[in-house]
C-alpha cells in the first residue's frame, strides 16, 4: 500500500500553520486510538512531519464514563520537522465530560475544545466529577468551544443503516474524525478504504462508519463555526525524499531484531514473559515465525532469559524482552550469559518504577541497573535507542555486537518510544552490512575459551559439531580452556579480560559527536534515549535564541564512546536531562570527574520542550549574574 | 539425531571426559553416571549431539565428566535452559540433571513447566533427601524430623513426593531407580525412547550428609522385601521370592500388600501393570511400606518442541518467503518526493 | 483470632473498601469479592485480624476493596510473602488471591511450596485461563490451540490442570467452584474452616479477553449438565434432572459418566464421594464431559505455621529463658587483665 | 567457660619472636580445622593477639590425597595488635604431599615446614603431583624442615588404647597439635578438656587423642631437634581488659540480629536459601528459636525475601540472608519493600563473580548490586562490615536503620568475614542503646503513609490492629494516603521522598574521621569492609616509615556519611583498594568528583599487606618523580 502524497494543495482558502497538536479525548470505549490513528495516516499522507503518542487508561476497561477510563491519542503535525509528539494541545476533542475533566488543564487559554455535548448529560459529569455542567458555568471561557451534540448528528447520519442504536452510536468517532478531517484539509479516502477493509465482514457497519465520516466533513463544510475558528491548512514539511511509513518502538525493535539476526546468518528464539509496555515486542515477534523466528512465552522472566542463553548455546541467538522488575529478575541469568560469554539480546522496555511503579507510564530509570545490577564484577554493553524509529537500528546494533563479541547486550527503549510512533524513513535493507556468523568447526587446537586477538571474543562452538564437545557453565573458567579454576591470578586475570571485552567494543563505535550545535559553548545537553526529541528541539529553540547550547546524545551508554570527556570539558556547564531521579549523570560524574549537573523529571511522562528550554535559560542566566 | 551422524560405533569410553570425577568416595552418582556412560553408545548416541544441562548441586556437576556437549548453568534453571536448547536445535539429544534442591526447590517452577509442555528430554532428579553441595541442610524431599544444620530441631517441611508432583505436572513419562540398581540402565534407556519429558527419580545415597537414608530399600538383603519393580502388563509381584503383590481394594481405591498363598491370596488377585493408566500410576507413587520402582507411567502426547517446529512451518507456508523488505512495508506506506 | 477479639457483629459492609472497583464491566471477580465480602462476618471474622495478600493481575486487584488488611504484592510470590506473615502472627486470617498466570505461571514454586507445607491459609486462584491485566495472552491454563497476541497461530502448550497441581503438591483441601456460583460461599466456607491450606480454584470468567470459555460450565441451561457438585458420603449425581452419575470402571480405574435407570444402572453403581480419597480426589480431576465442584479433597494433617511455632516453644523448654549475654559466652571466653 | 591468661612466663628460655603465621595443612580427612581452631584458643590463652582464617577446599570431599582435597587453617597471632591472619606463613604444617605441594609457594625462605613423612609414600606422592620426593629432590632446601613420621609416631603413642589403626591414625592432628604446643609454648590443658567434652560418650577415644597430645609435646621436649629448630615465645599482647572470645563474622552477624531485634522488642523472622559462604547464618540463627527467632529454609531466595516483607508487614522484622547470586533474584522483592517502605535486613555474605563465580571464595563485587542493583530509582541503605567482630555492631546498625527509618537496609560483609575469625573484646550488652518500636495504633486521622517529619520514615501500623485496615501495594502510592496514584507530580515527589529520607539516615552517622593517621597528607586510602585488617596494618607501616598517608574506612556505604568530600579533597592522592575490579571507587568519583584511583585484587583471596604497602610506595614514588 503506497500513496504519493508530496505537496497537496487545499482549494478552500485555509488559515496557515506551521504546526498543530491534537489530542482526541474519550472513553475507552470511544475509540480514540482508532481515530488517531487514522488520523495520523491521513496527516502523513498530507506530508507533514509528525510524532504521535497514546495515552491509555491504566485499568483494562474501567467503568464507562469514569475519569480513570479516558483514553487519549496525542498528534503533532508540522510544516517542518519535528521530534515529539507537543508540549501541549492545540486543539482538544472531548467525547464526554471525564475526557474533558481529564485533560482540560493541559489546554493553554486560546485552545480548541471540540466537545461532544451529547455526552454531557447529568450521569456522565457526576461520574467525571464535574458538580455543574462546564458548558455553563463559564469555566471554558478562556478557550475557543466548538460544542456539537456528536452523538444526535451521528445517529442521524447512520440512519438508514439499519444499525441497532448501540452500534449506530460507535460510529461517533468517525462523525468526529471527518469533522477534524475537514478542519485540517485531510483526505477521507484513506480511512474509507480502511473501513471497507475492516469490515469487509459486515459491510452495513462499514457503510455506517463511511456516512458518520462523511457527515462530519459535511457539517465541517456546511455549519456556520463560531468565531475564531475556522478551517486550518498545515503545509507539507521539507522530508527527505523517499519511502516512508508510520512506526512505534516496538514495532521497530522487532523488525531491527529480525533484521539483524539476518545479517547474521541466525534464528532467533525470542524467550519473554508477558509484561507493560514490553508485551507487545512479544506479539510482534510471534508473527514471524517465517522468519525462523521461535517465540517461547515462558513461565517467568528467568525462564524467558535461561532459555534464551539455552538458544545462545545451541547456535540461535537467543533474546529476551521485558521492563524493569523482569530485568531484575533475569540477573542471576545474565551474568550467566557474561560468565559463559554466550551473546544475548536483554530489551528493558522501560517503565516507571521502583518495584511495580507505574506500569503504564515511561521512564529511564533502569540505567544503572542495566550497567551495574548484577552480582559480582559482571559486564556488559548496554545501548539505548533515541527515538522510535532508531529502535530498528539500535536493534540491528545490538545484535551485532553480540554475536562479534560473543556477549550480552542490554538494549534500552522504553515506554514513550515503544507507543509513540512516528513516519519512518524506510532503511535500505541492501545497503546494511551483513555480520555472518562463522561456529567453530576446527577440533584443530581448539579450546573453548580461546579468543579473537582483536574482539577478544571467544569461539562460538556449538552442539552438533564432532570433535569440539566441551563442558561450560557458571565458576570461573581458566583462560583458554574453560575448565573451571579456582586460581586466584587466573581470575583476576579473567576479570580484567571480560571487562577489557566489553571495554573494547567501544572501538567500533564512531567517536562521540555533538548531535546539534557547536562543539564548545556555555552548555552541554547531554542526553540518552527517548528524550532525543524533546531535548533537540529546546536546543534548537535555544540555539535560534542566540545560546550557546548544544546537544550531546549517547545511543552507547556502556562502554562510552570514545570523546564523550573531552565533548564534556569544552563547555562552561553540562545538563544532564533524564525522566529518572539522576543515573547517567552519576556515570559521567565518575568516568569524566565533570561536575555535570543533573535535571530531573520522575512523572511518568517525557519531558516538555517548554520545561527543558526554561530549565536551562535558568541556569544560564544563573551563572551570568 | 541427525541423519548423516556418522555410523561409528561408540563404547563407554568415548562418552568419558577426561576430568577426574570429584564426588567424594562412596557418593551414589558415581553409579548413576556410569548408568549413563554405559546405555549412550547402546542408544546410538554420539558425543556430538548429546547434551547435558545441569542446575548446581553435586549431582550438577554431572556433564563435567561427560564427554559430550554439557552446560553446568545456575541452580534451578535446567530445564528452562535446556527448553531453549531443544528450540534452538531440536535434533539434538539433550539430558537434564538435576537434584531435590535445584530441581524441587529453586527449580520447582521450571521443572512443572517443561513437563506440561512435555518437552522432549531426559530429566534425571537424583534425590538423596539432602542438599549435599551447600553441606547437609534438609531439601523438599527430606522426612519430617529430619535433623540438619539448618533443622537443629528436626524439619517440620512435608515433602514432596517427586513422583506425585511430576503425575501432578502432567507428565508423560514418570519413572524411579535407584544409584546402584542393576536396572538403571534398562530404565534410563526407556526415558530416552520416550518422546517428550521423561522424568525419572534416581534414589541416590549421599554418603557424607544423609548416609543410607534409602539402605532399606536398596540394600542388597532388605531390598528385595521393598522393591517393587514395575513390568508393564505384568502383576505387580514382589519380596525375596516374589511372594508379594499389590491388590487393589475397590473401597478404598489404594493398593495393598499382600501375600500370595496366603488368606486365599492368588497370582489372580495381583494387580497387572498397566503403564499408561493415570490413576494406578498415582496410587504407585506411594505406597506403603513398599517403594515402585521402573516405569509408573508412560503415555505418548504432543511433544512441544515438535509442535513449535511445526507451527514455524506452517507459518513459511502460509505467509510466504521471508522478505524483511515486505514486512518493513506492511501496512500503510507513503512516499515524499 | 485473637481472645479478646470484640464480640461486634459484622455485616458484608463492613468488609467492603471505599475504594472504586475497577474491573470491567461483567468481569467475573465482582462475584468472587461478592461472595467473599458475605461470607466474613457468617465466620466471624474482624476486618482487623483478617488480610487479603494477593500478587499481581486483575485478579491481585482484590485487596483494596476489601476493609481488611491488604497487600497487593509482586507477581507470583503472595504464597511466599503470606507464609512470612503468617509465621509473624499465626493469630490472623490470611487469604492469597492469586490468578491462573500469578499462581502457576511465575508462581508455581511457591504455591507447591506453600502446599506441600500446609501454611494455614485460604488460596483463591482466579482461572480466567488468560492473562488478563496484561491484555490478552494465554495462560499456563489455556486450551491447546488458543489463538491470543503472543500465540497468533494458537498455543502448543499443554495446560496445567489446577487441581492435579495442587493435588501433585500433596494439598491438604482442593476445592472447585465458579464466579457466580451460588455454592461459591459454602466453598469459600468450608475453605475457611479448614487447617492448613486451602487451594480453591474459581473458573471465572473474563468478558473482555477470553468470554465464555466456561459458558457450557457456568450457563444457568447448559451448566447442570456439566456440573458435578460433590458432596461428601453422597452419590455422585449429576444432571438437569439428577439423572446421570459417575460409575467406577475397576479395569481402567476411571470415573465413568452413566445414566441411573438405563442399561439398568442404578442408584448403588454410582460413586459414593470420600473428600478424604486421595485415589478418588485425583481422578476427580479431569472427568470425561463433566466439572467436578465442591471440595475434591480433605484431609487434615500438620499446620506448618503452628509446628513452627510448637519448635519455637519446645527451644524455649529446652534452652530456657533468652539470655543475650550468655549467647555471646557460649563456647570459650578467657580474661585479659 | 573462662579463664585467666594473662601474661604468664614460660620457665625454659625460648627464643622470643613478635609474631608468628603458622598455616596447618593437610586432607580434608586430617582435621586440620579442629586442630587450628584448638591452637587458636590454646594462643588466645596464653594473651596474644591473634586473626585465623580457614581455607576449605571447594569439594565436599575430595579423594583423599588430592591437591584439591586439601583443607588449610591459618593462625596469626603476636605480641602486639594484629588484624589479618597475616600475609605468608612463617611455619607450615604438612601432613601430606598435597598440602605441601599447594602451600609450600606462599612460605619465604627460611620458613619452618613441619612434614609428615609418614605420609609422603608413593601413591601419595603421585597424586600431589610429585615426581620425586620433594624429602629428596633439594626443593625444600631454602626451608627449615623439621621432618618427622608423626603416623608412626601417633601409632605408637597411643599403642594401649585398644583403637582400630584407622581410628589411631586420626589421631595424628593431636600429636602435631602436641608438638605445635610445645614449640610456641602453649598449655595443653583447654584442648584436654575439649577432648574429654567431645568423646564424652566414647572414652577411649578421648585417652588416645589426649595420649597422641601429650606424646607430640614429649617428642618437643627430648627430641634433638635439628639446627636453627627450637622453642619459641610470643610475649602476650597489651590487649585492652575484658571478656573476650574468638568470633567468626557469620557467628558475630547472627547475634548482632539477635540483639537489634532484642533493642528493637522485635521478633525476627529470617527467611533464607542456603548459599555458600552465607549459610551457616542460617544455621547460627536456627539454633536461636529459644530467642524469638523464626528460621524459615525457603525454597528459593525469591521466596526468602518475600517471606521475610510479609514477616515485616506482620509486624516482625523481616531479615534474609544470602550472597551475590541470591541477591541478583531478591531485587525484585527488595524493591517492593522500598515502595511499600517496610523495614528489611538483607546480609550479603560477598563471594567471587561473576554467576556462580569462586562459591567458597571472598570478593566484594556486590556494592554496585547493593546500592544500585533494582529496577527503576530504587535507594536503600548499605552498609559493610570491617572485621568478624564488627559484623556484631553492624547488624545491630541495620537493624536500628531498617526500624528507624522504615526500609530496607544491606549488610555486606564477605566470605573472608564469614569464615575468618578474631578475638572479640565482648560488648556491655547493657550500654547498648535500645531502640523500642512503637507500633502505630490510634485510628485517629490514620493514613497509612503519613511519617515522621524528622526521619521521614512512614508509620508503622501492622494486621491485628482495629481501626487501621489499609492496603499497600507495590504501585506508586500517593502521598500520606497510600491509596494508587498514576498523578505525574506525586510520583515525582514521592521519588525524591524516597530518595531523601534515605540520604536523611546519614544524619545519624557521626561524620566521616580518619581511622588512622592526620586528616592531610599525601595519600588517602579509602576502604570499606573486610579490607579493614591489611589496609590498617599496611597504613601503619607505612606512618612508621614516615610515610604521609592515612586511613579512612567506610562502614557506611549509602549513605556516605558527611565529611567524606572534605577528606578526600584534603589529601595530594586516594588510593582506594578493592577485591573487586573498582566498585566504591566509582562511587566516590561520581559523589565527590575527586580523582580517586582504584587498586584492585579480584584473586578471591584478602589483600596481602605487603602489597597494599608496595602498591601506595610505588604511587607515592611515582609522585615524587
Ligand atoms: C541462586 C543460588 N542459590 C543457592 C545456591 C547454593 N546451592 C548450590 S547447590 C544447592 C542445593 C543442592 O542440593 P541438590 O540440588 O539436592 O543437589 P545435591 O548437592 O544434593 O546433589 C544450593 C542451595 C546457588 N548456587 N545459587
Ligand atoms: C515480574 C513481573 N512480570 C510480569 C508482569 C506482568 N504481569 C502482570 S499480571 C500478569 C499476568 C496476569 O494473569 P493472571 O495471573 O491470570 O491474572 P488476571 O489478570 O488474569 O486476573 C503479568 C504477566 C509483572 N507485573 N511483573
Ligand atoms: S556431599 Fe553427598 S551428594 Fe555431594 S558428592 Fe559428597 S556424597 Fe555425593
Ligand atoms: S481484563 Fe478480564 S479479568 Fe481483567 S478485569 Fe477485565 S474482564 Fe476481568
Ligand atoms: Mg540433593
Ligand atoms: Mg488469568
Amino acid at each position: 500500500m503506497e500513496t504519493s502524497a508530496a505537496a497537496r494543495v487545499h482549494p478552500s482558502p485555509r488559515k496557515i500553520l506551521d504546526s498543530v497538536v491534537i489530542r482526541f479525548a474519550g472513553d475507552s470505549g470511544d475509540g480514540m486510538q482508532l481515530t488517531g490513528s487514522q488520523f495520523t495516516t491521513a496527516t502523513a499522507m498530507a506530508g507533514n512531519d509528525l510524532a504521535t503518542f497514546p495515552d491509555f487508561p491504566a485499568e483494562i476497561r474501567a467503568p464507562a464514563g469514569t475519569t480513570y477510563g479516558v483514553s487519549g491519542f496525542q498528534i503533532h503535525f508540522a510544516a517542518h520537522d519535528i521530534r515529539t509528539p507537543g508540549d501541549a494541545p492545540d486543539v482538544l476533542v472531548a467525547m464526554n465530560p471525564a475526557a474533558l475533566m481529564v485533560n482540560i488543564d493541559a489546554l493553554e487559554p486560546g485552545g480548541l475544545v471540540v466537545i461532544n455535548t451529547g455526552a454531557f448529560n447529568k450521569n456522565n459529569l457526576a461520574k467525571a466529577g464535574y458538580e455543574e455542567s462546564p458548558l455553563d458555568d463559564g469555566s471554558l471561557d478562556p478557550f475557543r468551544v466548538l460544542a456539537i451534540d456528536i452523538t444526535k448528528m451521528t445517529l442521524e447520519s447512520v440512519k438508514g443503516s439499519g444499525l441497532g442504536s448501540k452500534d449506530a452510536q460507535r460510529c461517533k468517532n468517525m462523525w468526529t474524525l471527518g469533522l477534524m478531517y475537514w478542519l485540517f484539509g485531510r483526505e477521507r479516502e484513506s480511512t474509507v478504504r480502511w473501513l471497507e477493509k475492516k469490515f469487509a465482514k459486515n459491510p452495513k457497519v462499514a457503510e455506517a462508519n463511511i456516512a458518520a465520516l462523511n457527515a462530519g466533513h459535511i457539517y465541517g463544510e456546511n455549519a456556520e463555526l463560531p468565531h475564531g475558528i475556522g478551517a486550518y491548512q498545515v503545509p507539507a514539511a521539507k522530508l527527505e525524499p523517499g519511502e516512508y511509513r508510520n512506526i512505534s518502538g516496538n514495532e521497530a525493535t522487532a523488525w531491527g531484531l529480525v533484521t539483524g539476526a539476518r545479517l547474521a546468518g541466525l534464528e532467533i528464539v525470542y524467550g519473554s514473559y508477558p509484561i507493560t509496555p514490553a508485551s507487545n515486542l512479544l506479539h510482534n515477534l510471534a508473527r514471524l515465525k517465517q522468519f525462523g523466528v521461535t517465540t517461547f512465552q515462558a513461565e517467568d522472566e528467568i525462564a524467558a532469559v535461561s532459555a534464551a542463553v539455552g538458544a545462545s548455546f545451541g547456535g540461535a541467538i537467543g533474546i529476551t524482552g521485558t521492563s524493569g522488575p523482569g530485568v531484575a529478575l533475569k540477573s542471576e541469568a545474565i551474568g550467566l550469559a557474561i560468565a559463559t560469554e554466550l551473546p544475548l539480546v536483554i530489551v528493558d522496555v522501560q517503565r516507571g518504577g521502583p518495584s511495580t511503579g507505574l506500569p503504564t507510564k515511561t521512564e529511564q530509570s533502569d540505567l544503572f541497573q542495566a550497567v551495574w545490577g548484577r552480582n559480582g564484577d559482571a559486564p556488559l554493553a548496554v545501548l539505548a535507542a533515541a527515538t522510535p524509529g532508531d529502535c530498528f537500528y539500535m536493534a540491528v546494533e545490538a545484535l551485532r555486537i553480540a554475536v562479534k563479541y560473543m556477549t550480552p547486550v542490554m538494549l534500552l527503549t522504553d515506554g514513550y518510544l515503544a507507543n509513540g510512533a512516528e513516519p519512518w524513513h524506510l532503511p535500505d535493507i541492501d545497503a546494511l552490512e551483513p555480520f555472518p556468523v562463522k561456529f567453530h568447526e576446527d577440533p584443530e587446537g581448539f579450546m573453548p575459551f580461546m579468543r579473537d586477538k582483536d574482539s577478544l571474543a571467544r569461539v562460538w562452538a556449538i552442539p552438533g559439531t564432532p570433535g569440539l564437545e566441551h563442558r561450560i557453565g557458571g565458576l570461573e573458567k581458566q583462560q583458554d580452556t574453560g575448565h573451571i579454576s579456582y586460581d586466584p591470578a587466573n581470575h583476576h586475570m579473567m576479570t580484567k579480560l571480560r571487562e577489557a571485552k566489553v571495554q573494547r567494543i567501544a572501538k567500533d563505535f564512531p567517536k562521540a559527536a555533538i548531535d546539534q550545535g557547536d562543539p564548545r559553548g556555555d552548555m552541554l545537553v547531554v542526553g540518552w534515549g527517548s528524550t532525543y526529541g524533546a531535548i533537540s528541539q529546546a536546543v534548537r529553540m535555544l540555539r535560534e535564541q542566540g545560546r550557546k547550547v548544544s546537544h550531546l546524545h549517547l545511543r552507547n551508554i556502556w562502554p562510552l564512546p570514545e570523546g564523550v570527556g573531552d565533548l564534556l570539558r569544552s563547555f562552561g556547564s553540562v545538563l544532564v536531562p533524564e525522566l529518572n531521579n539522576g543515573q547517567l549523570v552519576k556515570l559521567l560524574r565518575a568516568e569524566y570527574l565533570v561536575d555535570a549537573e543533573s535535571l530531573t523529571k520522575i512523572a511518568g511522562q517525557p519531558f516538555r520542550i517548554g520545561e527543558l528550554v526554561e530549565a536551562v535559560e535558568e541556569r544560564l542566566n544563573r551563572s551570568l549574574q | 539425531m541427525s541423519p548423516n551422524a556418522p555410523k561409528k560405533k561408540y563404547t563407554r569410553k568415548d562418552f568419558s571426559s577426561d576430568q577426574e570425577v570429584r564426588w567424594c568416595p562412596g557418593c551414589g552418582d558415581y553409579a548413576i553416571l556410569a548408568a549413563v556412560q554405559r546405555i549412550l553408545p547402546d542408544l546410538g548416541g554420539t558425543p556430538e549431539n548429546t547434551v547435558f544441562i545441569s542446575g548446581i548441586g553435586c549431582s550438577s556437576r554431572f556433564p563435567y565428566y561427560m564427554n559430550t556437549y554439557g552446560f553446568h548453568t545456575i541452580h534451578g534453571r535446567a530445564p528452562a535452559i535446556a527448553t531453549g536448547l531443544k528450540l534452538a536445535n531440536p535434533e539434538l539429544d539433550v539430558w537434564v540433571i538435576t537434584g531435590d534442591g535445584d530441581g524441587l526447590s529453586i527449580g520447582g517452577n521450571h521443572l512443572l513447566h517443561v513437563l506440561r509442555r512435555n518437552v522432549d528430554l531426559q530429566i534425571l532428579l537424583f534425590n538423596n533427601q539432602i542438599y549435599g553441595l551447600t553441606k547437609g541442610q534438609y531439601s523438599p524431599t527430606s522426612q519430617v524430623g529430619k535433623v540438619t544444620p539448618s533443622s537443629p530441631l528436626g524439619s517440620v517441611d512435608q515433602p514432596v513426593v517427586p513422583a506425585r508432583f511430576a503425575l501432578g505436572a502432567c507428565a508423560t513419562f514418570v519413572a524411579r531407580s535407584y544409584d546402584t540398581s542393576k536396572r538403571l540402565p534398562e530404565t534410563l534407556t526407556d526415558a530416552r525412547k520416550h518422546d517428550g519429558a521423561a522424568f525419572i527419580e534416581i534414589l541416590q545415597n549421599c554418603p557424607v550428609f544423609n548416609d543410607g537414608v534409602f539402605d532399606l530399600i536398596t540394600d542388597r538383603k532388605t531390598g528385595p522385601a521393598y522393591q517393587l519393580w514395575l513390568e508393564n502388563g505384568q502383576p505387580m509381584r514382589f519380596g525375596a521370592n516374589g511372594e508379594k503383590g499389590l491388590r487393589m481394594n475397590p473401597e478404598t481405591l489404594t493398593l495393598e500388600v499382600v501375600t500370595v498363598g496366603e488368606d486365599g491370596i492368588t497370582e489372580a488377585d495381583i494387580v497387572i501393570h498397566d503403564e499408561t493408566n493415570l490413576s494406578l500410576a498415582w496410587m504407585l507413587t506411594d505406597l506403603p511400606g513398599v517403594v515402585a520402582l521402573g516405569v509408573l507411567y508412560r503415555q505418548p502426547g504432543p511433544v512441544y518442541n515438535e509442535s513449535v517446529t511445526k507451527q514455524r512451518e506452517l507459518a513459511k507456508e502460509r505467509f510466504g518467503e521471508p522478505d524483511i523488505k515486505a514486512l518493513l512495508r506492511t501496512g500503510h506506506t507513503w512516499t515524499v518526493v
